[in-house]
């Protein structure tokens, strides 16, 4: 079976073509790879491809995405089966439309600077979230309207909880 | 004697402090928030008692909880580490007062040094270079053309009401001077509504260079000599190196002295740090006195041979130094770099979280001093300082090599971290030349930028990790098929009998 | 110039010099057999290479497969870290042959040292100590005799043709000489048919000590000073120190001397260490040349300041030494300890397995060099060291201390290891006192059993510990309500909870 | 509810009294405590009894069977509930019989000196299994026939794994 792979938010076919223990035989777009790939410790890969050793790491960071980790670089990885290809193409319509405030890590609520109801302009502040000594202003990108507002000062959040709602 | 000893932090430093008591027969005690209960420290120590909740104001800032936590565990002393409550003068007096030994400076000496005008006076009196200048505010013209001209150019002239730049003059020039002045009078008299000035000699590639000094009770007070630390981002020191790149040996003995003056000047005893701005020149002036351990005390211990935190507790003891000026030299090269839960391709956010994975970079003249581990959930209440990386070698290019070495082997997953931006540093031409000042980091941007290019074979064997183990949870949580032996991926066993086969 | 260097060896040399290579730009390739594919040094390589099964004498020992691993990876140069290959003449010879550099001595040096009789040799036309006595049979009781009284008492008396302890008489007095010759003879006849005997210095309390030389392809050669290696476990070195407790300043440097005389005679380059016997009066005794890379390096490089990998690499390039006999000394004290996967309160039974969890100390002073991590699981087809501790201080006191908390600190779980039996070591009063042979482990019993007592105290709070992990896996367990989100434990929810409420 | 619990062979009750978060009281034959007690790490439990900080590590060595490590000591602990009572109960009477040859440790069988149906005395070494470069011989503690030999020279053998049965 082939699915699609995106890195860094390019996209292409992947397909194993044969697995005989840990040596795989696999292509990535139109190259193909006899990789000897083994799990060497939890999300830790050693991949030996012609040679070369490589160490990847993987952290799972979502349904079937994963940050990925090698001596160099990160990339954000997504598989692509049937199941992404049609959500995608459903979210398609509201993406480029801001649906909520959050932030990328956990912290606290400093400040809220809006009322439930009020008309907000681009690139007005909303929130202020501090984390490690470090405060951090997070606004809207468009006009809105404030529609909830889930957390209060003072509040410890996650990454990537909503804390605003937005119409 | 001290028989067991508080330390009144966390992370790092407590972990550090920590292992000298141990080395010295000594019970450590730790205190912690209730972020902090899954810390290294708390589980590193013998002792460890709860001071409060998570925000540092509430619990490793109250002196009150400290004091009670020092009295029911029956501790002789504390040690402060760094940060938090290390400069308090308040706390050192708490302590002297509840007959608890304060492992640090008396409370006079860290007052005075807290207050910059009172330790520039002070500094003046012992003969100590300061940065040239006029503390009160000048009104005349006249007067400020004199000033100048003893101060010697460049100077900057500031509005003495002021603040964010404004009223402010550069003057590189003789020429320059009646008009620089008047302008910064009138743009003070505009924005502040008071033209008053002052005066101050201006530094134009600044270096921060610093002396450890180690003094006891007994009046003796040495220095183990210098620690370049111009590589800073937002004012905060990002790496440190000794010896320094532009010192020299009669420099170096000069500055020593005048740091080991500045200490005595207030009857200090401890470790400390003199801070002095130096010019290229290697024209040098106080700048202030860090009143504890300091970060980047590890490059020190390394290149000297002496243990800070030992003789820390040997003169709280009352004990006299182990060690004369004369006994110590310089030897080898040796750099830190700290490592901090930041993105640094995103503006150095903070990355609180937890740690995935950590591969630690060990071997020939290598430390690594630091407090997470796999599966630690990083709080975000406190410092993202997560580790310091301290290499030493024979001569500074190879411990260049050795840094880069480490940081190319050092890997945490899970949370994002600087070792990718401190490995752009290394390959800076500017420090790789010991060239370098404060403005390090903003006049070589263009080699501290990510790399963005990976080639095609490292992003397809990216992508290839990614989908096996995509396709190998599948497999594992496909549904058994009745029989609970077989529940295992069939895949799975396929491919490990062919491996064994290949034995 | 070597710009790739395979790695003939696996573990922790494997992973040491693939760092220095990494200092100096070199691409590193490891080897690795079937039972090695998950093996640290091989994630740790630029690149890596299959050479055959589990079993190294099919793969780490072939020397056609290293051999064609070099030629398909170009690699210019090979090092064979200790063990395996290293001391091998036919595998220098073969690099040679093949166009390869051997990081290593000659194929000649390897051979003259690697025989007894030739070596002893050697050592004496260089003037080099052996240890006196004959080396041909005697048959006569009046030559023997004479022969006694020139080498001086105690002396053994041994079966020309014998072992096991047969025919062998310790002679103590001048009294007991024909006595003892006699009895040595008749029981050598009686057990092997033959009465020769010969005659060898008996050393009563023996310490074994040995200097680590560099030699470069032009003459130059030079000691890095010495090793005590005395504390052995069947002939197994256990922990090594430097300097050696018993040494003056006068004999090292002869002893030195010597050592570089041993080198010189054999054309020696490359790192290499002369193996002295030393007598409680200092008097020593050429025992034997290793000629490679010793597994107790660390605590020459760490106490001298010299990375003896890049010495090796640099030698091997036909550089010169880059240092001078009078450019070096020996700054504080090293000690280094071995951590092997065995039961020592089982008779040091192996333990291959699965690693569990690792805790590393670290730290000021602190090396640590290993291999094993997290899930890996520890081949039984090699040797049974996982790591080495080598810890140093500006003194021999500190040294010891600070390894003592190293050890505590240290912390492996899922398998046995030594690291409780080095503990004890370093409480020893002998050891403490730097007063132990040879018979060191045999002689100090007492002190290395095993602890038996516990606390009351330590073994409820392990009772707990191991209930509440019972109780949650049991809780973990349980069915789900048929409510998905209700899957994870109540109690545990409820727990969480409440914890947070305290938060 | 109460349960045993055995610790380097020495029998003891044990009762979880009450759980407040990772607050816990707890009896171990007559005596109380409160602790302080967390899973750090996957079987790494950090635990505070009256400001004494103690770090334990659990390896599961069996069913309800565990090898616990302290910084100085190593403890064998089994629960003990009913099931394990009833079946100790009944393995009682085989429990001097040796039934079969087995190694502590992974290794590779060297030599195998007896053959099937062979009479064996006490004693005898009947396999030679190596591990790590160092040989071991595993001997019969009484005399026994030899019934089944179940691995072969040369053979990988796991811990515990039965390599001779013996009747």
């Amino acid at each position: 079976m082939s699915y699609e792979i995106s890195l860094n938010g390019q996209q292409e076919s992947i397909e194993l073509l044969n697995k005989d223990g840990n040596l795989i035989h696999i292509s990535v777009g139109d190259r193909q790879y006899h990789v000897d790939l083994k799990e060497v410790e939890k999300g830790v890969y050693s991949i030996i491809l012609d040679g070369t050793s490589f160490n990847v790491e993987l952290t799972t960071t979502g349904n079937k995405k994963y940050l990925v980790d090698t001596l160099y670089n990160s990339f954000d990885v997504e598989i692509i089966d049937a199941e992404t290809k049609y959500m995608n193409s459903r979210k398609k319509d509201n993406d480029d439309d801001q649906s909520f405030i959050s932030t990328p890590m956990p912290g606290k609520v400093v400040k809220i600077l809006v009322e439930e109801g009020q008309e907000v302009k681009a690139g007005e502040t909303l929130v202020i979230v501090s984390a490690m000594k470090m405060e951090s202003e997070y606004k809207v990108t468009t006009d809105k309207i404030v529609k909830e507002i889930l957390v209060k000062e003072g509040d410890n959040v996650d990454g990537d909880q909503p804390l605003i709602t937005l119409e | 004697m001290i028989k067991k000893i508080l330390v009144a932090n966390r992370g790092e430093i407590a972990i550090r402090v920590i292992r000298t008591c141990r080395e010295m027969g000594i019970t450590a005690v730790a205190v912690f928030s209730e972020a902090d209960r899954n810390s290294m420290h708390v589980r590193f120590a013998d002792e460890a008692y709860l001071i409060g909740p998570a925000s540092s104001n509430e619990s490793y800032l109250v002196i009150e909880n400290i004091i009670q936590a020092a009295k029911k565990s029956k501790a002789d002393a504390i040690h402060p580490g760094y940060g938090f409550l290390s400069e308090n003068a308040e706390f050192a007096e708490r302590c002297e007062k509840e007959g608890i030994v304060f492992i640090g400076p008396s409370a006079y000496a860290i007052n005075t040094m807290g207050d910059k005008i009172t330790a520039r006076k002070n500094m003046m009196a012992a003969n100590v270079p300061v940065v040239p200048g006029t503390v009160e505010p000048i009104k005349d013209i006249k007067e400020a053309v004199e000033t100048i001209k003893k101060i010697g150019l460049p100077v900057m002239v500031k509005a003495s009401a002021g603040g964010g730049g404004k009223g402010m003059r550069l003057i590189n020039d003789e020429k320059e001077i009646v008009a620089g002045v008047s302008a910064a009078k009138s743009e003070a008299k505009a924005a502040f509504g008071n033209d008053a000035v002052y005066i101050e000699k201006y530094i134009n590639s600044p270096h921060h260079i610093e002396f450890q000094i180690l003094a006891d009770k007994h009046g003796h007070c040495i220095h183990l000599f210098e620690r370049e630390c111009s590589v800073q981002r937002r004012h905060q020191k990002v790496v440190e190196e000794t010896p320094s790149p532009i010192m020299t040996p009669s420099v170096r003995a000069e500055m020593g002295k005048h740091a080991v003056s500045a200490a005595k000047a207030v009857d200090y005893s401890s470790a400390g740090t003199i801070e002095f701005i130096v010019d290229d020149d290697l024209n040098y002036y106080f700048l202030e006195m860090n009143t504890r351990l300091q970060v980047e005390h590890p490059i020190t211990e390394r290149v000297v041979g002496v243990d800070l935190v030992k003789e820390q507790i040997k003169i709280a003891n009352g004990e006299p130094l182990s060690y004369k000026q004369e006994d110590l030299k310089q030897n080898g090269h040796a750099i830190e770099v700290r490592i901090y839960a930041e993105d640094p391709d995103n503006n150095f956010m903070p990355s609180p979280g937890k740690v995935k994975h950590i591969t630690e970079p060990l071997g020939l003249g290598v430390r690594h001093d630091g407090y997470i581990y796999e599966g630690y959930e990083i709080p975000m209440h406190y410092d993202p300082m997560i580790s310091k990386l301290i290499v030493w070698a024979p001569s500074r290019d190879e411990a260049i090599d050795r840094m880069k070495r480490a940081l190319f082997a050092y890997k945490i997953t899970g949370i994002k971290t600087t070792i990718s931006f401190l490995s752009r540093i290394m390959n800076v031409p500017a420090f790789r030349e010991g060239k370098y000042n404060t403005h390090f980091i903003q006049d070589n941007q263009k080699y501290l930028e990510p790399e963005k290019n990976a080639s095609q074979k490292i992003r397809d064997v990216v992508s290839i990790a990614a989908f096996i183990d995509y396709l190998a949870d599948i497999d594992s949580r496909k549904p058994a098929n009745g029989n609970s032996v077989q529940q295992q991926s069939n895949w799975k066993i396929c491919g490990r009998r062919k491996s064994m086969n290949r034995l």
